[in-house]
């Protein structure tokens, strides 16, 4: 492996959402099976702190990062310097949650006049509202900004509503014995959408095409690995962090269920981005008036989502 | 001495030095009829403020008692007006409110405790500074208040360390003379540090000398003259104690040296 | 006093040329407006939102003032405690510095899934941010009294609360202001920690939605906020020491 | 001195009797050990992670010292010139207590995009965060020199310089001490705060990463290294003043 | 008086009060020859340490100047040696080290300052105090410090407030033979406050009285005894101006006056 050494690789940072978890299975496969070496890139990944993979990016102190369907939708609007490259998770993978042994709430309009647990998104309200109201509720929840410790506060019953992932936080609470009972949003009228996205600064996708190909190229590998192999996979992902996980038997569990239900789309590829399928809550939040431009109004004019994503080629 | 008001006994006490503790009091005694007027002399730094202090239960001797009244009360202050030879005037307090503190803490409500320590202001010509600060006053502005707070406090038992050492000579002439007539009045029991034997001489029943380092009582002088005294006219018993305290102190002999060969012995 | 207005053009007259500065530096470099809006994008959007601002100001205003007030409460609970008993003090103060380190930023959520998104959670974060300098230098400046005044109020045969109320306390007085200042400074920080770790208004929760949604502008403004917020505090706590310490500042003049 | 054992048997008796309780109340009541852990089970943890939580604490450390070797830097700077020009002082320390009310937890992130991830950003939050209770605090105590000394040093043909080396300087030490006092502390807490913005390593991290896995106990355990830290760090700054100030605690005994 | 050294020029200056600014020196004219010994006495808080501070360009008078060999100097300290009357010692600093002060702030390295006042702290009786803090100290060896302080800067003029207020007989006449023997061998100017009128006339070359609230001078005595003199046994014509001064203090007057009636008339 002479080219691992080089020093002259491009370096690529990326930026991560949150603790390891496996939403980042493709990134550790790529890594661990020396896929990026192969593709003469010196990938660095930045541990996970409180600002956006988004607004790092943007800001230039990462190439590429997690972000997620809603974020990556509204920085782009906003005006920030990314792109969608790759989308992990094919389908709506979070999901409202309530605790499973809480009767008073059994669907979503029981909600009305609840506490959301939340992160302070900008569509998190009005996307619970929307289901709420979909139900045929008013959608008065009170929101409370929590970031980190939203399900600790579920948990803890101080919040009554949160948002998890489902094959995450809602595996963990399950195997702990608190499972959570869960309200899709494709039930009460939304199109489907890419809960995880790839996002990457769009000028260094224009500057160096390459090197971004190259990168994308072999995370989707990566990605496509691990929803071909979610047990090896998995194990790669334990391995790469052998402090983080309490329960590597619940990773195995979450990446086999990611395999199975979230990661492919409907044609059975990994990693590729529909413009449609991007439009679809893209236009919900241009309607519920969520989008502001770079100069802070809020947009009235469809953007053409189409520029929202690039395809940077490779075999899917 | 059976009737002493207070009583001294054999008190030690070391001091902490650069180089370890240093005995500052070697076995001191001391008699204070009720009613009398002591002074204490001795050289600088023997230990005369350290005595006081032991006296007004501040400091606690190694060694020795403090009875007052037959009463053992070494270590307990509380008993006697105390007047520090630095003026400790609180500098949050004006002039007047620092003379009427020791009032205030006998229970005096505050507007009573002021009202009755104006005149004592005026008599020690502090009333065009009653609203001053402490730091706003000259030396001997601060040692008059620091006199008159410790005096309006109405105790029987008065010590003094100093205190008319910043004065110039009328004021002093004239507080000497109110704390006599004052004394004689109210039949107040006075113990006095002071290094002018003049003074000492003029005010006291007796005159004790410390020696210096360690302090011992090295001599007590009885003055039995006639009050009223003129401070600045000595009657004959006390010429003779002035010169005899200055021959102990040995200033006297220095004094009739020759000038230029003269040397400190401590 | 007669120097206030002077003071006050001193403090515009910095105030302004940092800003200026800022301004030139966005309007000439090429700094994106979403890393670091200018001064006046920042004013005018301020000026747009202000009623979001006032309603989330307000909310934090009122957690400073409430926890800011039990934390001088129990600063001073604890130091007049603690002057009292000298042999708890050795024990206790280095478990106060201790209680110091804790992070806040990982109590906060504790504190919240503990007590709840009311007041409690948070004003228990300003007091456990800012008692701990009130407190040092409520118990420092109370051994700041020399121990000739305490003496004195010995012989005077007062009691121990006399000599505190005469001696040690217009003592601490000084330290004391000091101390109020730095703790003032960080009660507003620390009420703001408190909205990050979960709440449902103030200029923390403000700050975390608008970072969410790339308005760097709303964000400063609402730093802005909380600098305005500060700095009347401070300016109050100045105000109250010249009334309560008028020695401090006595006509002083140069001695000689 | 001669207390030294007896003041650590008096902390050691005080954090057992905490510890205790906290055991008693985990054990009796029924509190999740997800939410409130024993300390027993911190304890065991804690040794069982033993190798992990030194290297974290040893990052912080570092950046705990550097952070805070520029910060005293700093506030020294700032303190002298602010001393020797007071025309300056009236408009820059406003401005300074401006500067503490922008919450590190917002500018952190900031920093990380302006700096990324290595020791600078973190250093500049150390800084940040402890540099105004120091200079205030030298700031304080060189105003604390009474006229009279200066006066003293005028008559003798002193420089500004000379009078600041034998009056101000001596004369600030008490209360810098205590400003450090307050400032040490705080930098520990200012280093995890950092390194909660974006580490690769520190206790910061290290309690992130346990807190997302829900691992409370180690959580605390990372809490307890981080107030080891501080006391260790509280104590030297102790044992320095003692050495410095040696009339701070001089041969005392009760006057009269 | 052309060949004066020091010369104040009609010093006017108010300080702040409660009740506004106060006229504290109202036309103080003052001239000192070179290598005279000038001692100023007057009512206590008339302002007598406020006029030595502006004669040490500590104070800038509202009015008037002061000249040091001609050379306007209002204002500017830095020429003399003084000696507060707090003796405003730094806490911070040994015995030793405070007294070799000046010298350092000279620019002699420490050490050498040290050596070079060891033989006047032995002089000062301070030998055994040299490691001290100022607040181990007695009032007596504190002053004696500040005075060694004084005098080991090697100025030619020396401005003392008080300098031996707290001394006891023995240690006052030591310390005044010494500064009397100090001063003619070295030809130093000196202006020395003091309430002792007798120290006074023992001293000085001319005495200065000032008169009370707002301070002007009242009178000025010369003191033509010959040298070497006996502080404790003064010659006619120092007695002579011993009576004129107190009498214009009022002091006489007073101690003739029947002692319980004697009020105090500032
Ligand atoms: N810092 C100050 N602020 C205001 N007034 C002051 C200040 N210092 C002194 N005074 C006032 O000025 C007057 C003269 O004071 P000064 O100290 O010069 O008197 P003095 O003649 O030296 O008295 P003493 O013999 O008592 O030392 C006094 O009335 C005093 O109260
Ligand atoms: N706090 C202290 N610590 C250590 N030594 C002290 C302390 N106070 C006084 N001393 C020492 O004890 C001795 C006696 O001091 P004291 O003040 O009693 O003397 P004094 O007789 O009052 O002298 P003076 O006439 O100068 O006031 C001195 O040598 C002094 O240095
Ligand atoms: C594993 C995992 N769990 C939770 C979050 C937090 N989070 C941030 S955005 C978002 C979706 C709704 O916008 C969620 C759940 C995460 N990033 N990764
Ligand atoms: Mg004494
Ligand atoms: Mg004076």
């Amino acid at each position: 492996d002479g080219a691992a050494t080089d020093a002259d690789r491009p370096v690529v940072r990326f930026a991560l959402d949150w603790t390891p978890n496996t939403n980042h299975t493709g990134l550790e496969v790529a890594l661990a099976q020396g896929w990026f070496d192969d593709a003469g890139l010196d990938v660095q990944v930045l541990p996970y702190t409180d600002v956006q993979p988004d607004a790092l990016i943007d800001a230039g102190a990462a190439e590429a990062g997690i972000s997620f369907h809603g974020d990556s939708v509204l920085a782009q609007a906003a005006g920030a310097d990314v792109v969608a490259v790759l989308a992990p998770l094919q389908h709506w993978a979070s999901a409202i949650a309530v605790r499973a042994d809480d009767a008073t709430i059994t669907r979503p309009r029981d909600l009305d006049g609840r506490v959301y647990a939340g992160f302070g998104g900008p569509a998190e309200v009005p996307l619970l509202q929307a289901v709420i109201r979909a139900d045929g509720g008013r959608g008065d929840v009170t929101a409370v900004t929590l970031g980190t410790s939203a399900y600790a506060a579920l948990y803890a019953g101080e919040a009554d509503v949160a948002i998890p992932f489902v094959a995450w936080e809602g595996l963990a609470a399950q195997r702990v014995g608190t499972p959570l009972r869960y309200f899709r949003y494709t039930d009460y009228g939304f199109p489907d959408a890419y809960a995880v996205l790839v996002d990457a600064r769009r000028s260094w996708v224009a500057d160096e095409p390459e090197v971004a190909a190259a990168f994308v190229d072999a995370l989707r590998r990566g990605y496509q690995y691990a929803a071909d192999h979610p047990d090896e996979a998995a194990e790669l992902l334990v391995a790469a962090h052998p402090d983080a996980f309490a329960d590597p038997g619940m990773v195995v569990e979450s990446q086999r269920l990611l395999a199975a239900e979230y990661m492919r789309a409907a044609d059975g590829t990994v990693g590729g981005i529909e413009t449609a399928q991007l439009a679809g809550y893209g236009d919900f939040l241009l309607e519920q008036g969520l989008l502001a431009g770079p100069d802070g109004d809020v947009l009235t004019t469809r953007p053409d989502w189409s520029t929202f994503h690039v395809d940077l080629g490779g075999e899917p | 001495m059976a009737d002493a008001l207070l009583q001294v006994r054999d008190v030690h006490l070391a001091l902490p030095a650069a180089d370890g503790p240093r005995p500052v009091l070697a076995g001191v005694d001391l008699a204070v009829p009720r009613g009398s007027f002591t002074c204490v002399v001795g050289p600088s730094g023997c230990g005369k403020s350290t005595l006081l202090g032991v006296v007004a239960g501040l400091r606690r001797p190694d060694r020795g008692q403090v009875l007052l009244d037959g009463c053992d009360v070494t270590g307990v202050p509380g008993r006697a007006a105390w007047m520090a030879q630095d003026d400790l005037l609180l500098e949050w307090r004006t002039v007047l409110d620092n003379v009427a503190l020791g009032l205030e803490v006998q229970g005096v409500r505050r507007r009573d405790a002021r009202e009755r320590v104006r005149d004592l202001l005026v008599e020690f010509g502090l009333a065009d500074h009653a609203d001053a600060r402490p730091s706003e006053l000259s030396g001997g502005l601060r040692q008059r208040a620091a006199l008159a707070r410790t005096v309006a406090q109405g105790r029987d038992l008065l010590l003094l360390d100093e205190p008319f050492g910043a004065l110039d000579a009328l004021t002093r002439l004239h507080l000497q003379r109110w704390l006599a007539a004052t004394w004689a009045q109210h039949r107040w029991t006075v113990v006095m540090v002071t290094h002018d034997v003049r003074e000492a001489v003029a005010l006291a029943d007796q005159v004790v000398r410390l020696s210096g380092q360690p302090a011992r009582v090295a001599a007590r002088h009885p003055v039995d003259d006639p009050r009223p005294r003129h401070p600045t006219r000595p009657g004959a018993g006390a010429r003779a104690v002035e010169h005899s305290v200055l021959t102990g102190l040995g200033a006297l002999g220095v004094a009739d040296a020759e000038p230029d060969r003269a040397r400190h012995d401590p | 006093m007669t120097d206030v207005p002077g003071r006050a053009l001193a403090v515009g007259v910095g105030g302004l040329a940092l800003l200026g500065v800022w301004q030139v530096v966005v309007a000439t470099g090429d700094v994106a407006p979403r890393l670091l809006p200018s001064p006046a994008r920042v004013a005018q959007q301020a000026w747009t939102h202000r009623d979001a601002l006032a309603t989330h100001a307000g909310a934090t205003l009122t957690v400073t003032l409430v926890g800011f007030a039990v934390s001088v409460a129990v600063a001073w609970a604890l130091a007049v405690t603690l002057d009292r008993l000298p042999r708890l003090r050795t024990g206790v103060v280095p478990l106060l510095v201790a209680s110091q380190t804790v992070p806040v930023l990982v109590v906060a959520p504790l504190l919240v899934l503990w007590f709840g998104f009311g007041l409690a959670p948070k004003v228990l974060v300003v007091t456990l941010v800012t008692f701990f300098p009130v407190a040092l230098g409520l118990v420092e400046g109370f051994a700041a009294a020399g121990p000739g005044a305490s003496a004195l109020l010995a012989t005077m045969g007062a009691s121990r609360w006399q000599e505190f109320v005469h001696v040690r306390l217009p003592a601490a007085m000084p330290r004391f202001f000091t101390a109020l200042r730095i703790g003032v400074t960080y009660a507003v920080v620390g009420a703001v920690v408190a909205e990050y770790a979960g709440a449902v208004q103030g200029l923390g929760t403000y700050m975390t939605m608008q970072r969410a949604a790339f308005r760097t502008d709303l964000v400063l403004a609402a730093v802005g906020a909380c600098a305005a917020l500060t700095l009347a505090l401070y300016a109050l706590t100045c105000a109250v020491e010249r009334v309560v310490v008028p020695w401090g500042r006595a006509r002083r003049v140069r001695r000689g």
